[in-house]
C-alpha cells in the first residue's frame, strides 16, 4: 500500500464521514419528516461507501439493495401512510430535548473514551480480496443454521406485518359480504370514526 | 402367505359392518346384502385356505400366530394384537364363517321387507367379526374383547325390533345376565394373571405362555379360576343358573337365533373351556363342577322343552339342553368330544332354527305350534330338511348327532370325572330330546291343519335364498358326523386326531372295552327310539292322551309349563333382594352418614364465624394498614411512570452511562 | 490513457504524492466523461431511433428535417429543452423536486460502470457486478418517489407509488432469473461471465442455449426487465390516459430531459445485462478463433456487444409500439402469479441441472454423445 | 498529507453516528422518525462489525455478521412499521407524546 492510496482512502473516508454525519444530523433535526426520510438516503449511501472503503464490496452492495431499495422505501411509504407532516410539531417538549441531547453527548463520550485508549490487536495488512465467494461458502457452511433461521425470521416478519396491517381491514371486508344488516353496520362504523 | 392374512378373516366382516353402518342407508338393498354376504363369504374362503394350510403341516407343528401389532406394551407385560391358528380355532372359524355365511344368505330372503335392512346386516357382520376375534385371539384379553363384542351384538340383535317393549326387555335381560357371567370371567382371568405374575414374575395373558407355565400355579387357585371362568361360560352358554336369557332371546329375528343363539355365540363358553383345557386338567374339581352343571342343564332344560308351545321356545330349550351335553363332554375331560358335538350341533340346530324361520315365514309370523299342523305338503323342502335335523338331534344312527352325542355319553361313562349318574342324566335327556323333537315335528308338519283360513291361504314355500341354506345345512347335518366316527367302527377318529395336538395336556380319558362301547351305544339308540316312539304314540296315535296327562298331573304340568318358576324366583328373591338391600343402604346413607356430615358442617360453621370475626378485625386491619401505606407511597412514585417510552429510554441510557462510567474510570 | 494523463500532470511541478493523487482523480474524471459522452450520444440517438421505429410501425416517416434523414433531430431537441423555462411549482418541496432528476440520472448512469464492453474495455471490473447493477437500479425507485412527492401533485404521487410498487415487485423475478444463469459461471463478475460463454462456434456456449432452464430464464428476465424500465406494455407509472404523465408530470426543460434520458439509459443497461448474461456478451460469433490484432479484436468485440444490445433495444421499441398497456391488477398478477413462480421453479430446476450434470451445457452433452 | 485511517477512526465515526441515532430516538415525537433513529444506530453497529472484520478478523466473519444484522433490520423495520400503522389506524396519531396509555 502506497502513501497515495492511503491518502486517497483518507480523502474518501472524510468525504463519506462528512456525508454520513451531515445527513444523519439532518435526519434527526429536520422538521419535515419526509425530508428526514430522504436525508436518510444519503446516510445509508455513505455507510455503503464506508463498507466499500473497508473492502467489503458485497456488504456494501447489499446495504444499497436492502437498506435503500427496501427499508428506506418502506419508511417513506410509512411516512406517507401515516403523515400529518405539516401539522404535527416533530420535536418533543424542551425538557425531553435537553435530556436527549445530554444523553447523546454522554453516549458519545463513553464510546469515545472506551475506544480511544485501547490498544487494538491488529493482524497487520490484509489485502482486499473478493468477498462474494467466501461469504457464499460460509453462509452455506459454517453459518448454515443462522442463515436458515434468518430466512424463517423474514417469513415470520412478513406474515406478522401483513397480519398487523390487515387485522382491521378484515372486519370491513366481512361486513361487505352482502348480508342484509350490512349497510346499517357500515353506517354505525362511519359514525364512530367521525 | 396365508399366515399373514389371518387378520383379514375378522377384519373383512368388520369392514362390511362399518360400510353398512355408515352409508348403508343410502345404498340399494342389493348392494347392502352383497357387501354383508360377500365379506363373510370371503372370510370363509380365507378360513378354508388357512385350514388347508394347517393340515399341510406336520401334526405337531399345526399352529401359527399372525401378530398385527403390539396393543399394550408395559415393560415386560405385552399384549399383542395377534391371531392364533391351531386345529381348535381352525375348526371354530370354519364353523363360524361357514354357518355364518349360510345364515347371512338366508337372511337376505328372510329380512327382505325390513325397514332397518342395512342396520341388520351391519350388526350381523359385526357379530361375525366379534365371534371370529373371540376364537382367533391368542390371549385372554383379546378373547375377552370378542367375548364382550358378541354380547353387545347379541343385545343389539335380540332387541332389533325394539318397537315392541318385550323385545327390548329381552335384549336387556340377555345383556344383564351375560354381564353377571362376565364378572366371573374377568375375576377368573385376573386371578390367574396376578397369581402367576406374583408367584413367578411372568406377567402374561397369552395362551401359549400361560400353557407352559400353568404348572407353577397352586391347584387351589386353578380350581377357583376354573370355576370363575366357568361362571362366565354359564352366562354366555346359558347353563344353570344363568340360562334364563336364552329362551327370551328368541325375540330377535330367526336367523339371529340360528346364528347367535344356537350355532356360534352360545358355544363360546364351550370353546373357552376347551381353549383353557391346560388349566382344567390340573383342576379336576372344577371339571367335576362343569360336568355336573352340564348334566343337570341337559336334563332340566329338556323337561321344560316337553311342554312348550312356541316353536322357537322349544328349540331354545333344546339348545340349552344340547349345550349341557357339550359341557358334559368338556367337563369329563373329553374336550374333542365336546367340540365335536359343538360342530354337529351348529349344523343341525342352525338348520332347525332356519327351518322354523321358514315355517314362521310361511305362517305369516305365527309361532304357536298348536295353531299349525299339516304343513308337510305345502312346505316340502322345509319339512324334509327339518326332519333330517330332527333325526340328527335325536341321535338316530347315521346322522351327525348320533356320533357326537354317543361320544360324549361314552366318555361320561368311562371318565373318572363322570360316572353313572352323569351318564344316566344324559341318557334320560336324550330320551326327552327325542320325545319333544318328535312332538314338534308331528304337531307342526303333520296332523290336521289348525290355523285359521286366512293364514292357510298364504302358506307357501320360502324363496331360493332361504331354501338353499336349508339344503346345505341338511347335507352337513346328515353327513357331518362321519368325520368323528369312533374307533369301534374300525376307523380312526379323524376329528379327535386332528384336535389332539391342542388337548395333549397329559390327560386322557381311559379306554373302555369295545363291548362296553357297543353296549352304551345300544342304550343311546334305544333311548332315542323310545323317545320317538313315545311321542309318536302321544301325538299321532292317541292324540287325546297329552291333554289328559296334563289334566291328571296338573301341578307337574304347570311347573314345567312355567319353566319351574325360575324367572319368577329370580325376580322375587334376587332382584327383589337387591332392591331391598338398596333401600336399607340408602336409609343408612340418609340417617347416619348424612347426619354425621351435617353435624360436622354445623360445627365448622360455628368455628368459622368466630374465625371470621378475628379475620375482619385483626388480620384485615393489618393488611389494610399495609395497603394504605403502599398506595400513598405509590401515589408519589407514579409520577415517574409517564407512559412515554422515550422517558424510559432516557433513564435507561443515563443509568447505563452511570454503570459504564464506574467501569471506565 | 493513464500514461498520457500522468505525463501531463507530471509536467506540473508538484510533490510526488499529490501528483499521483491527481493522476488517479483525473483518470476517474476522464473515464467518467468518456462514458458520459458516449451515453449521451447513445441516448440522443436512441430517442431518434424510437421515433423512427414508431414511424415505421405506424407507416409514417418520422423525423426527417434536421440533418440527413433527420439524424440531428435529437440535437435540436436537446437545445430546445435546455432553452426552455425551468418551472418549479410553487407548492413543491423544492429540495426534493430539484434533487430527484439528478439522482435518477446519476443512478442510471452509475449502472454503466461494471459493464464489460470488450475483453479489455470496462470502466471498473467489479467482482459483484451483477449484484451492483441490481442494487443500483433499486435506488431508482427511491429517486422517483422523491420527485413524485416533491412535485406535490396527486398525479405525480400516484405515478411514483405505482412505479415503486412495480419496480420493487419486478425485481424479484429479475433476480431469480438472473440467478439461474449466474450459477453456471459461479461469478458475479461481468467479464468472468462473458469469458465462461466463449469457445465453440461462438454461439453454442451462450448461457441462453446452455440448458432449458436458462432458456426460460432469459424470457422471464426480458419481460420483467421491460417492466423494470417502465415501458409499454408495463408503463402504468406514466400512463398518459390515467395520470397525465406520472411522476414527471411537473417537470419541464432539462429536468424532464434527465428523466427521459434515464429511461433510455436503463433500457441500455437491462439490454446489456441480458447480452452479458445470456447472449455471450462481446464474444465474436464464428470468427472468435481467428487471430487478429488486439485493437481490431477489441473494436470488433465492442461492435458485437453494441449490436446485440441494440437488437434487444429495438425489440423493446417494437413491443412498445405494438402492444396495449396492462391494467395495474393485471400487471401485479403477471408478476406475482406467473413470473415469480416460474422464475422460482426455474431456479430450482437450473440448480438441479447444474448439480446433476456438473454445469455441462446441453450442447456439450450432445457433442459428447456424438463423439462417443 | 493525511495520515492513514485507523480502526479508531471508523469506531469514532460509528460512535458519532450512534449518538446521533440516540438523539433522534430520544427527542423525536413522530414514531417513524424514532424508527429512523433506530436505523442510524443499527448502521453504526454495522460499521463497527465491518471495520473489525477489516482490521482484526482473519476471515470475513464480521462481514457475515453485518449481513445478518442487515437482514434482521429489514425484518425489524417491516414489523415496526406494521405496528406503527396499526396504532395509527386505531388512535389516528403516531405522536409518541400521546401514546401514554401505560401512564401510571
Amino acid at each position: 500500500m502506497s502513501v497515495t492510496s492511503y491518502t486517497i482512502q483518507a480523502v474518501f473516508f472524510y468525504l463519506f464521514s462528512a456525508v454520513i454525519i451531515g445527513s444523519a444530523l439532518m435526519v434527526v433535526l429536520l422538521r419535515n419528516i419526509v425530508r428526514s426520510a430522504f436525508a436518510l438516503f444519503f446516510t445509508l449511501s455513505g455507510v455503503a461507501g464506508i463498507y466499500i472503503l473497508l473492502g467489503a464490496d458485497f456488504v456494501g452492495v447489499t446495504q444499497v439493495l436492502i437498506y435503500i431499495g427496501g427499508v428506506l422505501i418502506l419508511i417513506v411509504f410509512g411516512v406517507m401512510l401515516t403523515h400529518n407532516v405539516y401539522s404535527v410539531d416533530i420535536f418533543n417538549k424542551l425538557g425531553t430535548l435537553v435530556m436527549g441531547t445530554i444523553s447523546a453527548i454522554v453516549t458519545f463520550t463513553i464510546i469515545y473514551y472506551s475506544v480511544k485508549p485501547v490498544n487494538w490487536l491488529f493482524i497487520g495488512f490484509k489485502p482486499d480480496l473478493p468477498t462474494a465467494r467466501p461469504i457464499g461458502t460460509q453462509l452455506m457452511g459454517t453459518f448454515l443454521l443462522p442463515f436458515e433461521l434468518a430466512s424463517i425470521l423474514l417469513v415470520l416478519a412478513m406474515v406478522g406485518a401483513a397480519y398487523l396491517i390487515r387485522s382491521e381491514v378484515r372486519g370491513t371486508s366481512q361486513a361487505g359480504a352482502g348480508d342484509p344488516g350490512n349497510e346499517q353496520r357500515q353506517d354505525t362504523a362511519g359514525k364512530k370514526v367521525h | 402367505m396365508i399366515e399373514h392374512m389371518i387378520w383379514m378373516i375378522p377384519v373383512l366382516p368388520l369392514t362390511g359392518a362399518i360400510i353398512n353402518l355408515l352409508i348403508g342407508k343410502r345404498l340399494p338393498r342389493r348392494v347392502v346384502d352383497s357387501i354383508a354376504v360377500g365379506s363373510i363369504s370371503l372370510s370363509f374362503v380365507l378360513a378354508v385356505t388357512a385350514y388347508f394350510h394347517l393340515i399341510s403341516l406336520p401334526a405337531d407343528q399345526r399352529q401359527f400366530t399372525d401378530t398385527v401389532y403390539t396393543w399394550i406394551g408395559l415393560g415386560s407385560f405385552q399384549v399383542n394384537l395377534a391371531f392364533l391358528i391351531d386345529p381348535l380355532s381352525a375348526v371354530m372359524i370354519l364353523i363360524v364363517s361357514g354357518v355364518g355365511s349360510v345364515i347371512h344368505l338366508y337372511s337376505v330372503g328372510y329380512m327382505h321387507g325390513d325397514k332397518r335392512y342395512s342396520r341388520y346386516f351391519a350388526f350381523l357382520n359385526l357379530f361375525a367379526f366379534a365371534m371370529l376375534l373371540l376364537v382367533l385371539s391368542s390371549s385372554i384379553l383379546l378373547m375377552f374383547v370378542g367375548w364382550e363384542g358378541v354380547g353387545l351384538c347379541s343385545y343389539l340383535l335380540i332387541g332389533f325390533w325394539f318397537e315392541k317393549i318385550e323385545n327390548a326387555r329381552a335384549g336387556m335381560k340377555a345383556f344383564v345376565v351375560n354381564r353377571i357371567g362376565d364378572f366371573g370371567f374377568i375375576a377368573g382371568f385376573l386371578l390367574l394373571f396376578t397369581t402367576l405374575g406374583v408367584k413367578t414374575g411372568i406377567w402374561s395373558l397369552d395362551f401359549s405362555v400361560l400353557k407352559s407355565n400353568i404348572a407353577l400355579v397352586p391347584v387351589a387357585v386353578l380350581t377357583a379360576t376354573g370355576i370363575m371362568l366357568f361362571v362366565g361360560a354359564t352366562g354366555k352358554s346359558a347353563q344353570i343358573p344363568l340360562y334364563v336369557w336364552l329362551p327370551d332371546a328368541m325375540a330377535g329375528p330367526t336367523p339371529v337365533s340360528a346364528l347367535i343363539h344356537a350355532a356360534t355365540m352360545v358355544t363360546a363358553g364351550v370353546y373357552m373351556i376347551a381353549r383353557m383345557n391346560f388349566l382344567y386338567v390340573l383342576a379336576p374339581d372344577a371339571l367335576r363342577v362343569i360336568a355336573i352343571v352340564g348334566a343337570l342343564t341337559a336334563f332340566f332344560a329338556a323337561t321344560i322343552g316337553l311342554v312348550q308351545n312356541d316353536i322357537k321356545k322349544v328349540l331354545a330349550y333344546s339348545t340349552v339342553s344340547q349345550l349341557g351335553y357339550m359341557f358334559i363332554g368338556v367337563g369329563v375331560g373329553a374336550f374333542s368330544a365336546g367340540i365335536f358335538h359343538l360342530m354337529t350341533h351348529a349344523f343341525f340346530k342352525a338348520l332347525l332354527f332356519l327351518g322354523s324361520g321358514s315355517v314362521i315365514h310361511a305362517m305369516s309370523g305365527e309361532q304357536d305350534i298348536r295353531k299349525m299342523g299339516g304343513l308337510a305338503k305345502k312346505l316340502p323342502v322345509t319339512t324334509a330338511t327339518f326332519i333330517i335335523a330332527t333325526l340328527a338331534i335325536t341321535g338316530v344312527p347315521g346322522f351327525a348327532g348320533f356320533f357326537s352325542k354317543d361320544d360324549i355319553l361314552y366318555n361320561a361313562y368311562v371318565s373318572p370325572y363322570g360316572g353313572t349318574f352323569i351318564w344316566l342324566l344324559g341318557v334320560l335327556g336324550a330320551v326327552l330330546t327325542a320325545f319333544y323333537m318328535t312332538r314338534l315335528v308331528l304337531l307342526t308338519f303333520y296332523g290336521k291343519p289348525r290355523m285359521d283360513h286366512h293364514t292357510a291361504e298364504h302358506i307357501h314355500e320360502s324363496p331360493k335364498t332361504m331354501t338353499v341354506p336349508l339344503l346345505i345345512l341338511a347335507v352337513l347335518s346328515a353327513a357331518g358326523g362321519y368325520i368323528g366316527m369312533p374307533e369301534v367302527f374300525g376307523v380312526h377318529n379323524v376329528f379327535a386326531q386332528f384336535l389332539a395336538p391342542v388337548f395333549n395336556s397329559g390327560f386322557a380319558v381311559p379306554e373302555g372295552s369295545h363291548t362296553l362301547e357297543w353296549t352304551l351305544m345300544g342304550v343311546s339308540v334305544l333311548a332315542a327310539f323310545s323317545g320317538i316312539g313315545g311321542a309318536y304314540y302321544f301325538y299321532a296315535v292317541n292324540t287325546e292322551l297329552p291333554a289328559r296327562m296334563a289334566q291328571s298331573f296338573r301341578t307337574a304340568y304347570a311347573w314345567l309349563l312355567n319353566k319351574y318358576y325360575v324367572d319368577e324366583f329370580y325376580l322375587k328373591y334376587i332382584v327383589g333382594g337387591v332392591l331391598k338391600l338398596n333401600t336399607i343402604l340408602s336409609l343408612f346413607d340418609a340417617r347416619i352418614i348424612d347426619g354425621a356430615v351435617n353435624g360436622a358442617a354445623k360445627l365448622g360453621k360455628k368455628l368459622s364465624d368466630f374465625d371470621g370475626a378475628f379475620d375482619r378485625i385483626v388480620v384485615d386491619g393489618a393488611v389494610n394498614a399495609v395497603g394504605d401505606g403502599v398506595v400513598s407511597a405509590g401515589g408519589v412514585l407514579r409520577k415517574i411512570q409517564t407512559g412515554l417510552v422515550q422517558n424510559y429510554l432516557i433513564f435507561a441510557i443515563l443509568g447505563l452511562a452511570l454503570l459504564l462510567s464506574f467501569v471506565l474510570l | 490513457m493513464t500514461e498520457l494523463i500522468s505525463r501531463i500532470v507530471g509536467g506540473l511541478n508538484t510533490p510526488v504524492f499529490l501528483t499521483r493523487f491527481l493522476v488517479t482523480v483525473l483518470i476517474m474524471l476522464v473515464s467518467g466523461a468518456i462514458v458520459l459522452g458516449i451515453s449521451l450520444l447513445y441516448e440522443g440517438l436512441a430517442t431518434y431511433a424510437e421515433r423512427k421505429v414508431a414511424g415505421d410501425i405506424q407507416a409514417r416517416i418520422g423525423p426527417n428535417r434536421v440533418g440527413p434523414y433527420g439524424l440531428l433531430q435529437f440535437v435540436a431537441d436537446g437545445v430546445k429543452l435546455l432553452l426552455k423555462e425551468d418551472i418549479i411549482p410553487f407548492y413543491a418541496d423544492k429540495w426534493l423536486f430539484i434533487l430527484a432528476p439528478y439522482i435518477v440520472f446519476t443512478v442510471s448512469f452509475a449502472a454503466f460502470v461494471p459493464l464489460s464492453y470488450s475483453d479489455h474495455i470496462a470502466v471498473a471490473n467489479l467482482n459483484v457486478g451483477v449484484l451492483y447493477i441490481i442494487a443500483i437500479s433499486s435506488v431508482v425507485s427511491m429517486a422517483i418517489l422523491m420527485g413524485a412527492w416533491g412535485s406535490n401533485n396527486k398525479w405525480s404521487l400516484f405515478g411514483g407509488m405505482r412505479a415503486v410498487a412495480q419496480i420493487v415487485s419486478y425485481e424479484i423475478p429479475i433476480v431469480l432469473s438472473l440467478l439461474a444463469a449466474i450459477i453456471l459461471p459461479a461469478s458475479m463478475n461481468m467479464r468472468d461471465i462473458i469469458v465462461y460463454q466463449g469457445g465453440g462456434l461462438g454461439i453454442f456456449r451462450w448461457l441462453v442455449f446452455n440448458n432449458p432452464f436458462t432458456f426460460l430464464a432469459f424470457f422471464v428476465y426480458f419481460i420483467a426487465a421491460i417492466a423494470e424500465v417502465n415501458r409499454t406494455p408495463f408503463d402504468i407509472p406514466e400512463a398518459e390516459s390515467e395520470i397525465v404523465a406520472g411522476y414527471h408530470t411537473e417537470y419541464t426543460g432539462m429536468r424532464f430531459a434527465f428523466f427521459f434520458m434515464a429511461e433510455y439509459g436503463d433500457m441500455f443497461v437491462v439490454s446489456a445485462i441480458a447480452t452479458t448474461l445470456f447472449l455471450g456478451g462481446w464474444h465474436l460469433p464464428f470468427i472468435g478463433g481467428i487471430s487478429m490484432p488486439l485493437w481490431l479484436r477489441d473494436v470488433l468485440q465492442v461492435a458485437v456487444f453494441f449490436m446485440k444490445v441494440f437488437v434487444l433495444i429495438y425489440l423493446m421499441m417494437w413491443i412498445r409500439w405494438t402492444l396495449p398497456r396492462l391494467r395495474v391488477d393485471q400487471l401485479m398478477e403477471l408478476c406475482w402469479k406467473y413470473l415469480t413462480p416460474i422464475a422460482f421453479f426455474n431456479l430450482i430446476g437450473a440448480s438441479v441441472w447444474v448439480l446433476l450434470l456438473h454445469g455441462r451445457g446441453i450442447y456439450d452433452i450432445i457433442a459428447r454423445i456424438i463423439v462417443h | 498529507m493525511l495520515s492513514p485511517i485507523s480502526l479508531q477512526d471508523y469506531l469514532i465515526l460509528s460512535g458519532l453516528l450512534f449518538s446521533i441515532g440516540v438523539f433522534g430516538v430520544l427527542t423525536r415525537k413522530n414514531a417513524i422518525a424514532v424508527l429512523m433513529g433506530v436505523e442510524l444506530m443499527l448502521n453504526a453497529a454495522n460499521i463497527n462489525l465491518v471495520a473489525f472484520s477489516k482490521f482484526i478478523d482473519r476471515g470475513i466473519q464480521g462481514q457475515i455478521f453485518a449481513l445478518f444484522s442487515i437482514v434482521i433490520a429489514a425484518a425489524e423495520v417491516a414489523v415496526a412499521l406494521a405496528i406503527v400503522i396499526a396504532v395509527y389506524k386505531t388512535t389516528r396519531t403516531i405522536d409518541l407524546d400521546k401514546e401514554d396509555s401505560m401512564k401510571g
